[in-house]
């Protein structure tokens, strides 16, 4: 695989933009994720209403991959049904662990299907996870929340 | 190996194929062939194994989880796969059930720290009589830490647990904190019922810690039907390298202990002013990891997986069975431990009386086995206690594996009786 | 090896020749030729050391000390001459100094359940922050066990131990029990004045522990020149196989520590109600040890001795030089640590930042360099708290031992400008 | 070497014999000495007199290597003078560190010589030393005791 199927350009176009970076109020909860290997960290707060993902915010440090991953991620799932969301992060696990096996569908993933490549390099999976598993952490927290 | 030699014929085993891949057994020691009968205190390791590691650390070697180059992902692929091997040859839930230690005492060590750091005087924490110093010495120092106090089963004259006196003693009881039982001992061979104790522990909101170190490397394992937490067992008994073993934990439970050792891969966040630590298992694995050894452990779990840990078993109850029908017959020979083959593992202890009524010292067996190419173990294998309850100080003990075969056994009975005569003034 | 690389010659090694020791280093990454510059997270194997592994474990394997047949004999003369070897390596005054461990981690964390048994609120240990992990956690440990205070040195611009705010605050001071520092850094690259902290350990009667695991590989040791107390090292960063360490202490303060892990091998007398235990080295060492992993550690050391350590060190020196003068032309590198020779060590740690100004991360760094062959370490190290300090969350470290060649940190210095201008939009 | 040079007659007859044991009064000092890897144990009273070594008694459990060397020891240092007796000890255990490698002097050592054949097995010298350690060991005591 070469670097440029890699680091495809949306990734790096996301790795500086970093859309919705910054964390915003109001949100229903935060969750502080960190992988202990590399050092990576975000920070993801997730605001949940009428059944939607109403915003997403987040403070990361780490990667390319970890931070466009982190910011594709808030494109995709902002605005949308919290269970379409969470199917969402299971489509996106699914391809992670697939070892480069998988043909990810770009009509579900959208621009995620640009980390296919990560796909192949078990020590970076973990990066392309760290803000959906915050955000599915913060989700599920949140519901819980709302549940009370 | 293409001839098969008629002693080497097992109903359960190609006992002369397996023999094949152990380079050592076609050794000369003092002239003669080896027969090497101490395997309940180090196993032998297959070519196999020893390609592994020798492969991985020619071919593959770097650091895991931190190096992630080319190399480290593979040092990395290959350990965490060696963990997932063991992880199923002992039936666990998933992998990060197995932390990877140096050897069964550091896993039982490990057990004591994190499963004992909150208990206090007036607590109890159970072993028995028959333990392994490695399942006795840690609690005891626990139990100097914490004040709580080490209570333990006795043993039945046949050399089983003594649930009778156990239970008349109430000795698991609303105090009891920790049980700690060996699977198999390694000196009696008897096989403990420890999914019965669990079940006493359990019921008094007890923890159950099981040493395997005896059982997982000849008995199909699963840790669901012995009713363990925690099982402890070790890499070099079970046809693996030194310096690595395992401790297995149900993950809540892990998940639940605080750190032990620390160091690098254990940490989640470390700050001058305080540190948070990762998930099980590497919370538990601070360090750089025994990597290759994990690597040959997992080739030796593959290469009794292919044997087949069912007829391992059978194969190692045959040789058990001639062992203590040889043995029986063998004048001068006091048998310690079940003399039948229900619930007995394939350690088999014994002192030897010359027929004037002299006992042979062990360490005097064993040197004049050694010098007919037999391998045994003389002195107390590290079960002083045991030694102590059955009124003795040493003893001697043949243990097998799969590459045992009748003929070494045949062996071993000629060789005591020279020994009997040697030192009852026969010679 | 007949063909002798220009590239690969040194002033002070044949580099070639060492090189053709070193199977993995004839390996692809990525369809190009391996660059290894990951050392001081785990160095190579020199095949002497694997064959040494492999011979042990197929020809002589037996457990050690209770197994006294032929084989235990020989596994056990082996493993006691390796114990030998690696005492005369780092200058201790008898083989029985040293005590073999799974890694420097486990030697760490023997120290300071030992040395700090006896701590209690107002004592203070002091380590420094530019440490590795494996120095940090264990003390926090203890601290929070014992109610002890822990403190460090901070560093000055340089990299360096800041001396003189540590004399301006009092650091060493009559309430220091332990003081514990790194010898040479693992991302600095800075060679600690060991011998002259050791002073104002002594001076106050604290125990001074050195972490010696980045300078043992590669620099002459001598204990009684460093003025440790106590010193770990690691086999697999010295050309040794994983699963293996050793902490050299001296011998009548090892004679004075309590136990640590409890088990077989680590006692005298075993009853049921409370133990005695061996003589060191033995009693830090419970169950069975890494023997095939001792065994490759002493080829280890006597594949480093044949090298000459001084020749090691000297061509490190030509390595390091070669880096940090490329390195200074590379735009865009900030370079951590002492920018030049003087007490400084092969672990070069740096960052890189894009022309448009964008700091590269570690681990995309990493992965070019990867992608063309050249294996580097990128993340905090082990030193997070050394990371805070420097203000950044990461770095990326290029590292040498006996086998690395300048033309492999051209290759690393190609690499880093083909990344830089990658991230940089210049693609 | 066979077990017949191992264990040499007069070996196998002081297993039997063991001169000596059987801890007796009066005595100066009082060691137990144990090879924690094997279980061999000795108890050993020394009782100094004059210079001279006037009494060594024990009890011991062992292998017979262990058993003979203590019970050859005894009758070899008892009525001699301490010096001579802790030159002994000195002889027998350079003998005994000899691997094999050394030609034992009748004259000096007597019939400590038939443990030769120990010396070239690393795992048993220990067991050969045993009772002479534990002699050194409680000699050196009681003649502390005595300068008291
Ligand atoms: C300075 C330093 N100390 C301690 C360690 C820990 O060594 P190990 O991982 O072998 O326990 C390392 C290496 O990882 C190190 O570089
Ligand atoms: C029953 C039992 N427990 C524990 C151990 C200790 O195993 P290790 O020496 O590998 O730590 C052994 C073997 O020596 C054993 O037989």
């Amino acid at each position: 695989m070469s670097m440029e199927q890699l680091y495809q350009d949306i990734i790096l176009e996301h790795y500086k933009l970093k859309s919705h970076s910054g964390r915003r109020e109001p949100f229903g909860a935060e969750v502080h994720h960190v992988n202990p290997s590399c050092g990576d960290e975000v920070t993801l707060r997730v605001d949940l209403a009428d059944g939607r993902v109403r915003d997403v915010s987040y403070d990361g440090v780490g990667c390319a991959i970890s931070q466009a991953s982190t910011s594709i991620m808030s494109d995709l799932v902002i605005g949308q049904p919290v269970a379409d969301a969470l199917r969402l992060h299971d489509e996106f696990l699914a391809l992670m662990q697939s070892q480069g096996k998988s043909e990810p569908d770009e009509d579900v993933l959208g621009d995620a299907v640009a980390f296919v490549g990560v796909s192949q390099l078990p020590a970076r999976v973990k990066c392309a996870l760290l803000g959906w598993s915050a955000f599915k952490d913060a989700t599920l927290r949140a519901t819980a929340e709302e549940d009370e | 190996m293409t001839v098969t030699d008629e002693t080497e014929v097992s109903m359960a085993l190609d006992v002369a194929a397996v023999r094949s891949d152990f380079p050592i057994l076609t050794r000369d020691v003092a002239g003669v062939p080896l027969a090497y009968l101490d395997s309940a205190n180090t196993s032998q390791k297959p070519r196999a194994v020893v390609d592994a590691i020798s492969d991985h650390l020619l071919r593959h070697n770097a650091n895991v989880a931190r190096a992630m180059h080319t190399l480290g992902a593979e040092a990395t692929g290959a350990f965490e796969a060696a963990r997932a091997k063991v992880a199923a040859f002992v039936g666990a839930a998933r992998p990060e059930e197995i932390v990877f230690t140096k050897n069964a005492s550091e896993a039982l060590n490990l057990a004591a720290h994190t499963l004992g750091a909150g208990l206090r005087p007036g607590d109890e924490i159970v072993v028995s009589v028959m333990e392994h110093h490695s399942n006795i010495v840690p609690w005891q120092l626990l139990a100097q830490r914490t004040g709580a106090t080490l209570r333990w089963f006795d043993i039945t004259a046949e050399g089983r647990l003594d649930l009778d006196r156990a239970r008349a003693e109430g000795l698991v009881n609303e105090r009891t904190r920790i049980v700690s039982l060996t699977w198999v001992s390694n000196v009696l061979g008897t096989v403990n019922p420890v999914a019965r104790i669990a079940g006493w522990a359990h019921a008094v909101g007890a923890t159950m810690v099981v040493d395997g170190s005896q059982g997982v490397p000849h008995l199909p394992t699963s840790v669901a039907e012995l009713g363990a937490d925690l099982l402890a067992f070790t890499g070099h008994k079970m046809l693996g390298p030194t310096g690595i073993g395992a401790l297995w934990g149900r993950y809540e439970l892990l998940a639940s202990l605080p750190p032990f050792l620390g160091g690098g891969e254990m940490i989640e966040v470390v700050r001058m002013d305080g540190s948070t630590y990762a998930p099980p298992p590497h919370r538990f694995e601070a360090g750089t990891p025994p990597i290759a050894e994990a690597v040959g452990l997992g080739a030796a779990v593959d290469y009794l997986t292919a044997l087949g840990m069912d007829a391992v078993a059978a194969h190692e109850r045959e040789i058990t069975e001639h062992l203590l029908t040889g043995l029986s017959q063998t004048p001068g020979v006091r048998l310690l431990g079940p003399a039948d083959l229900d619930d007995r593992g394939g350690a088999v202890s014994f002192t030897l009386t010359t027929a004037d009524g002299f006992e042979v010292h062990p360490h005097d067996v064993m040197q004049l086995l050694d010098s007919r190419g037999v391998a045994v173990r003389g002195g107390h294998h590290c079960a002083r206690p045991l030694h102590d309850r059955l009124g003795i100080a040493t003893s001697t003990r043949a243990s097998s594996h799969a590459y045992t075969t009748t003929a070494e056994v045949d062996r071993l009975l000629d060789a005591l009786a020279y020994t009997r005569d040697f030192f009852g003034g026969a010679r």
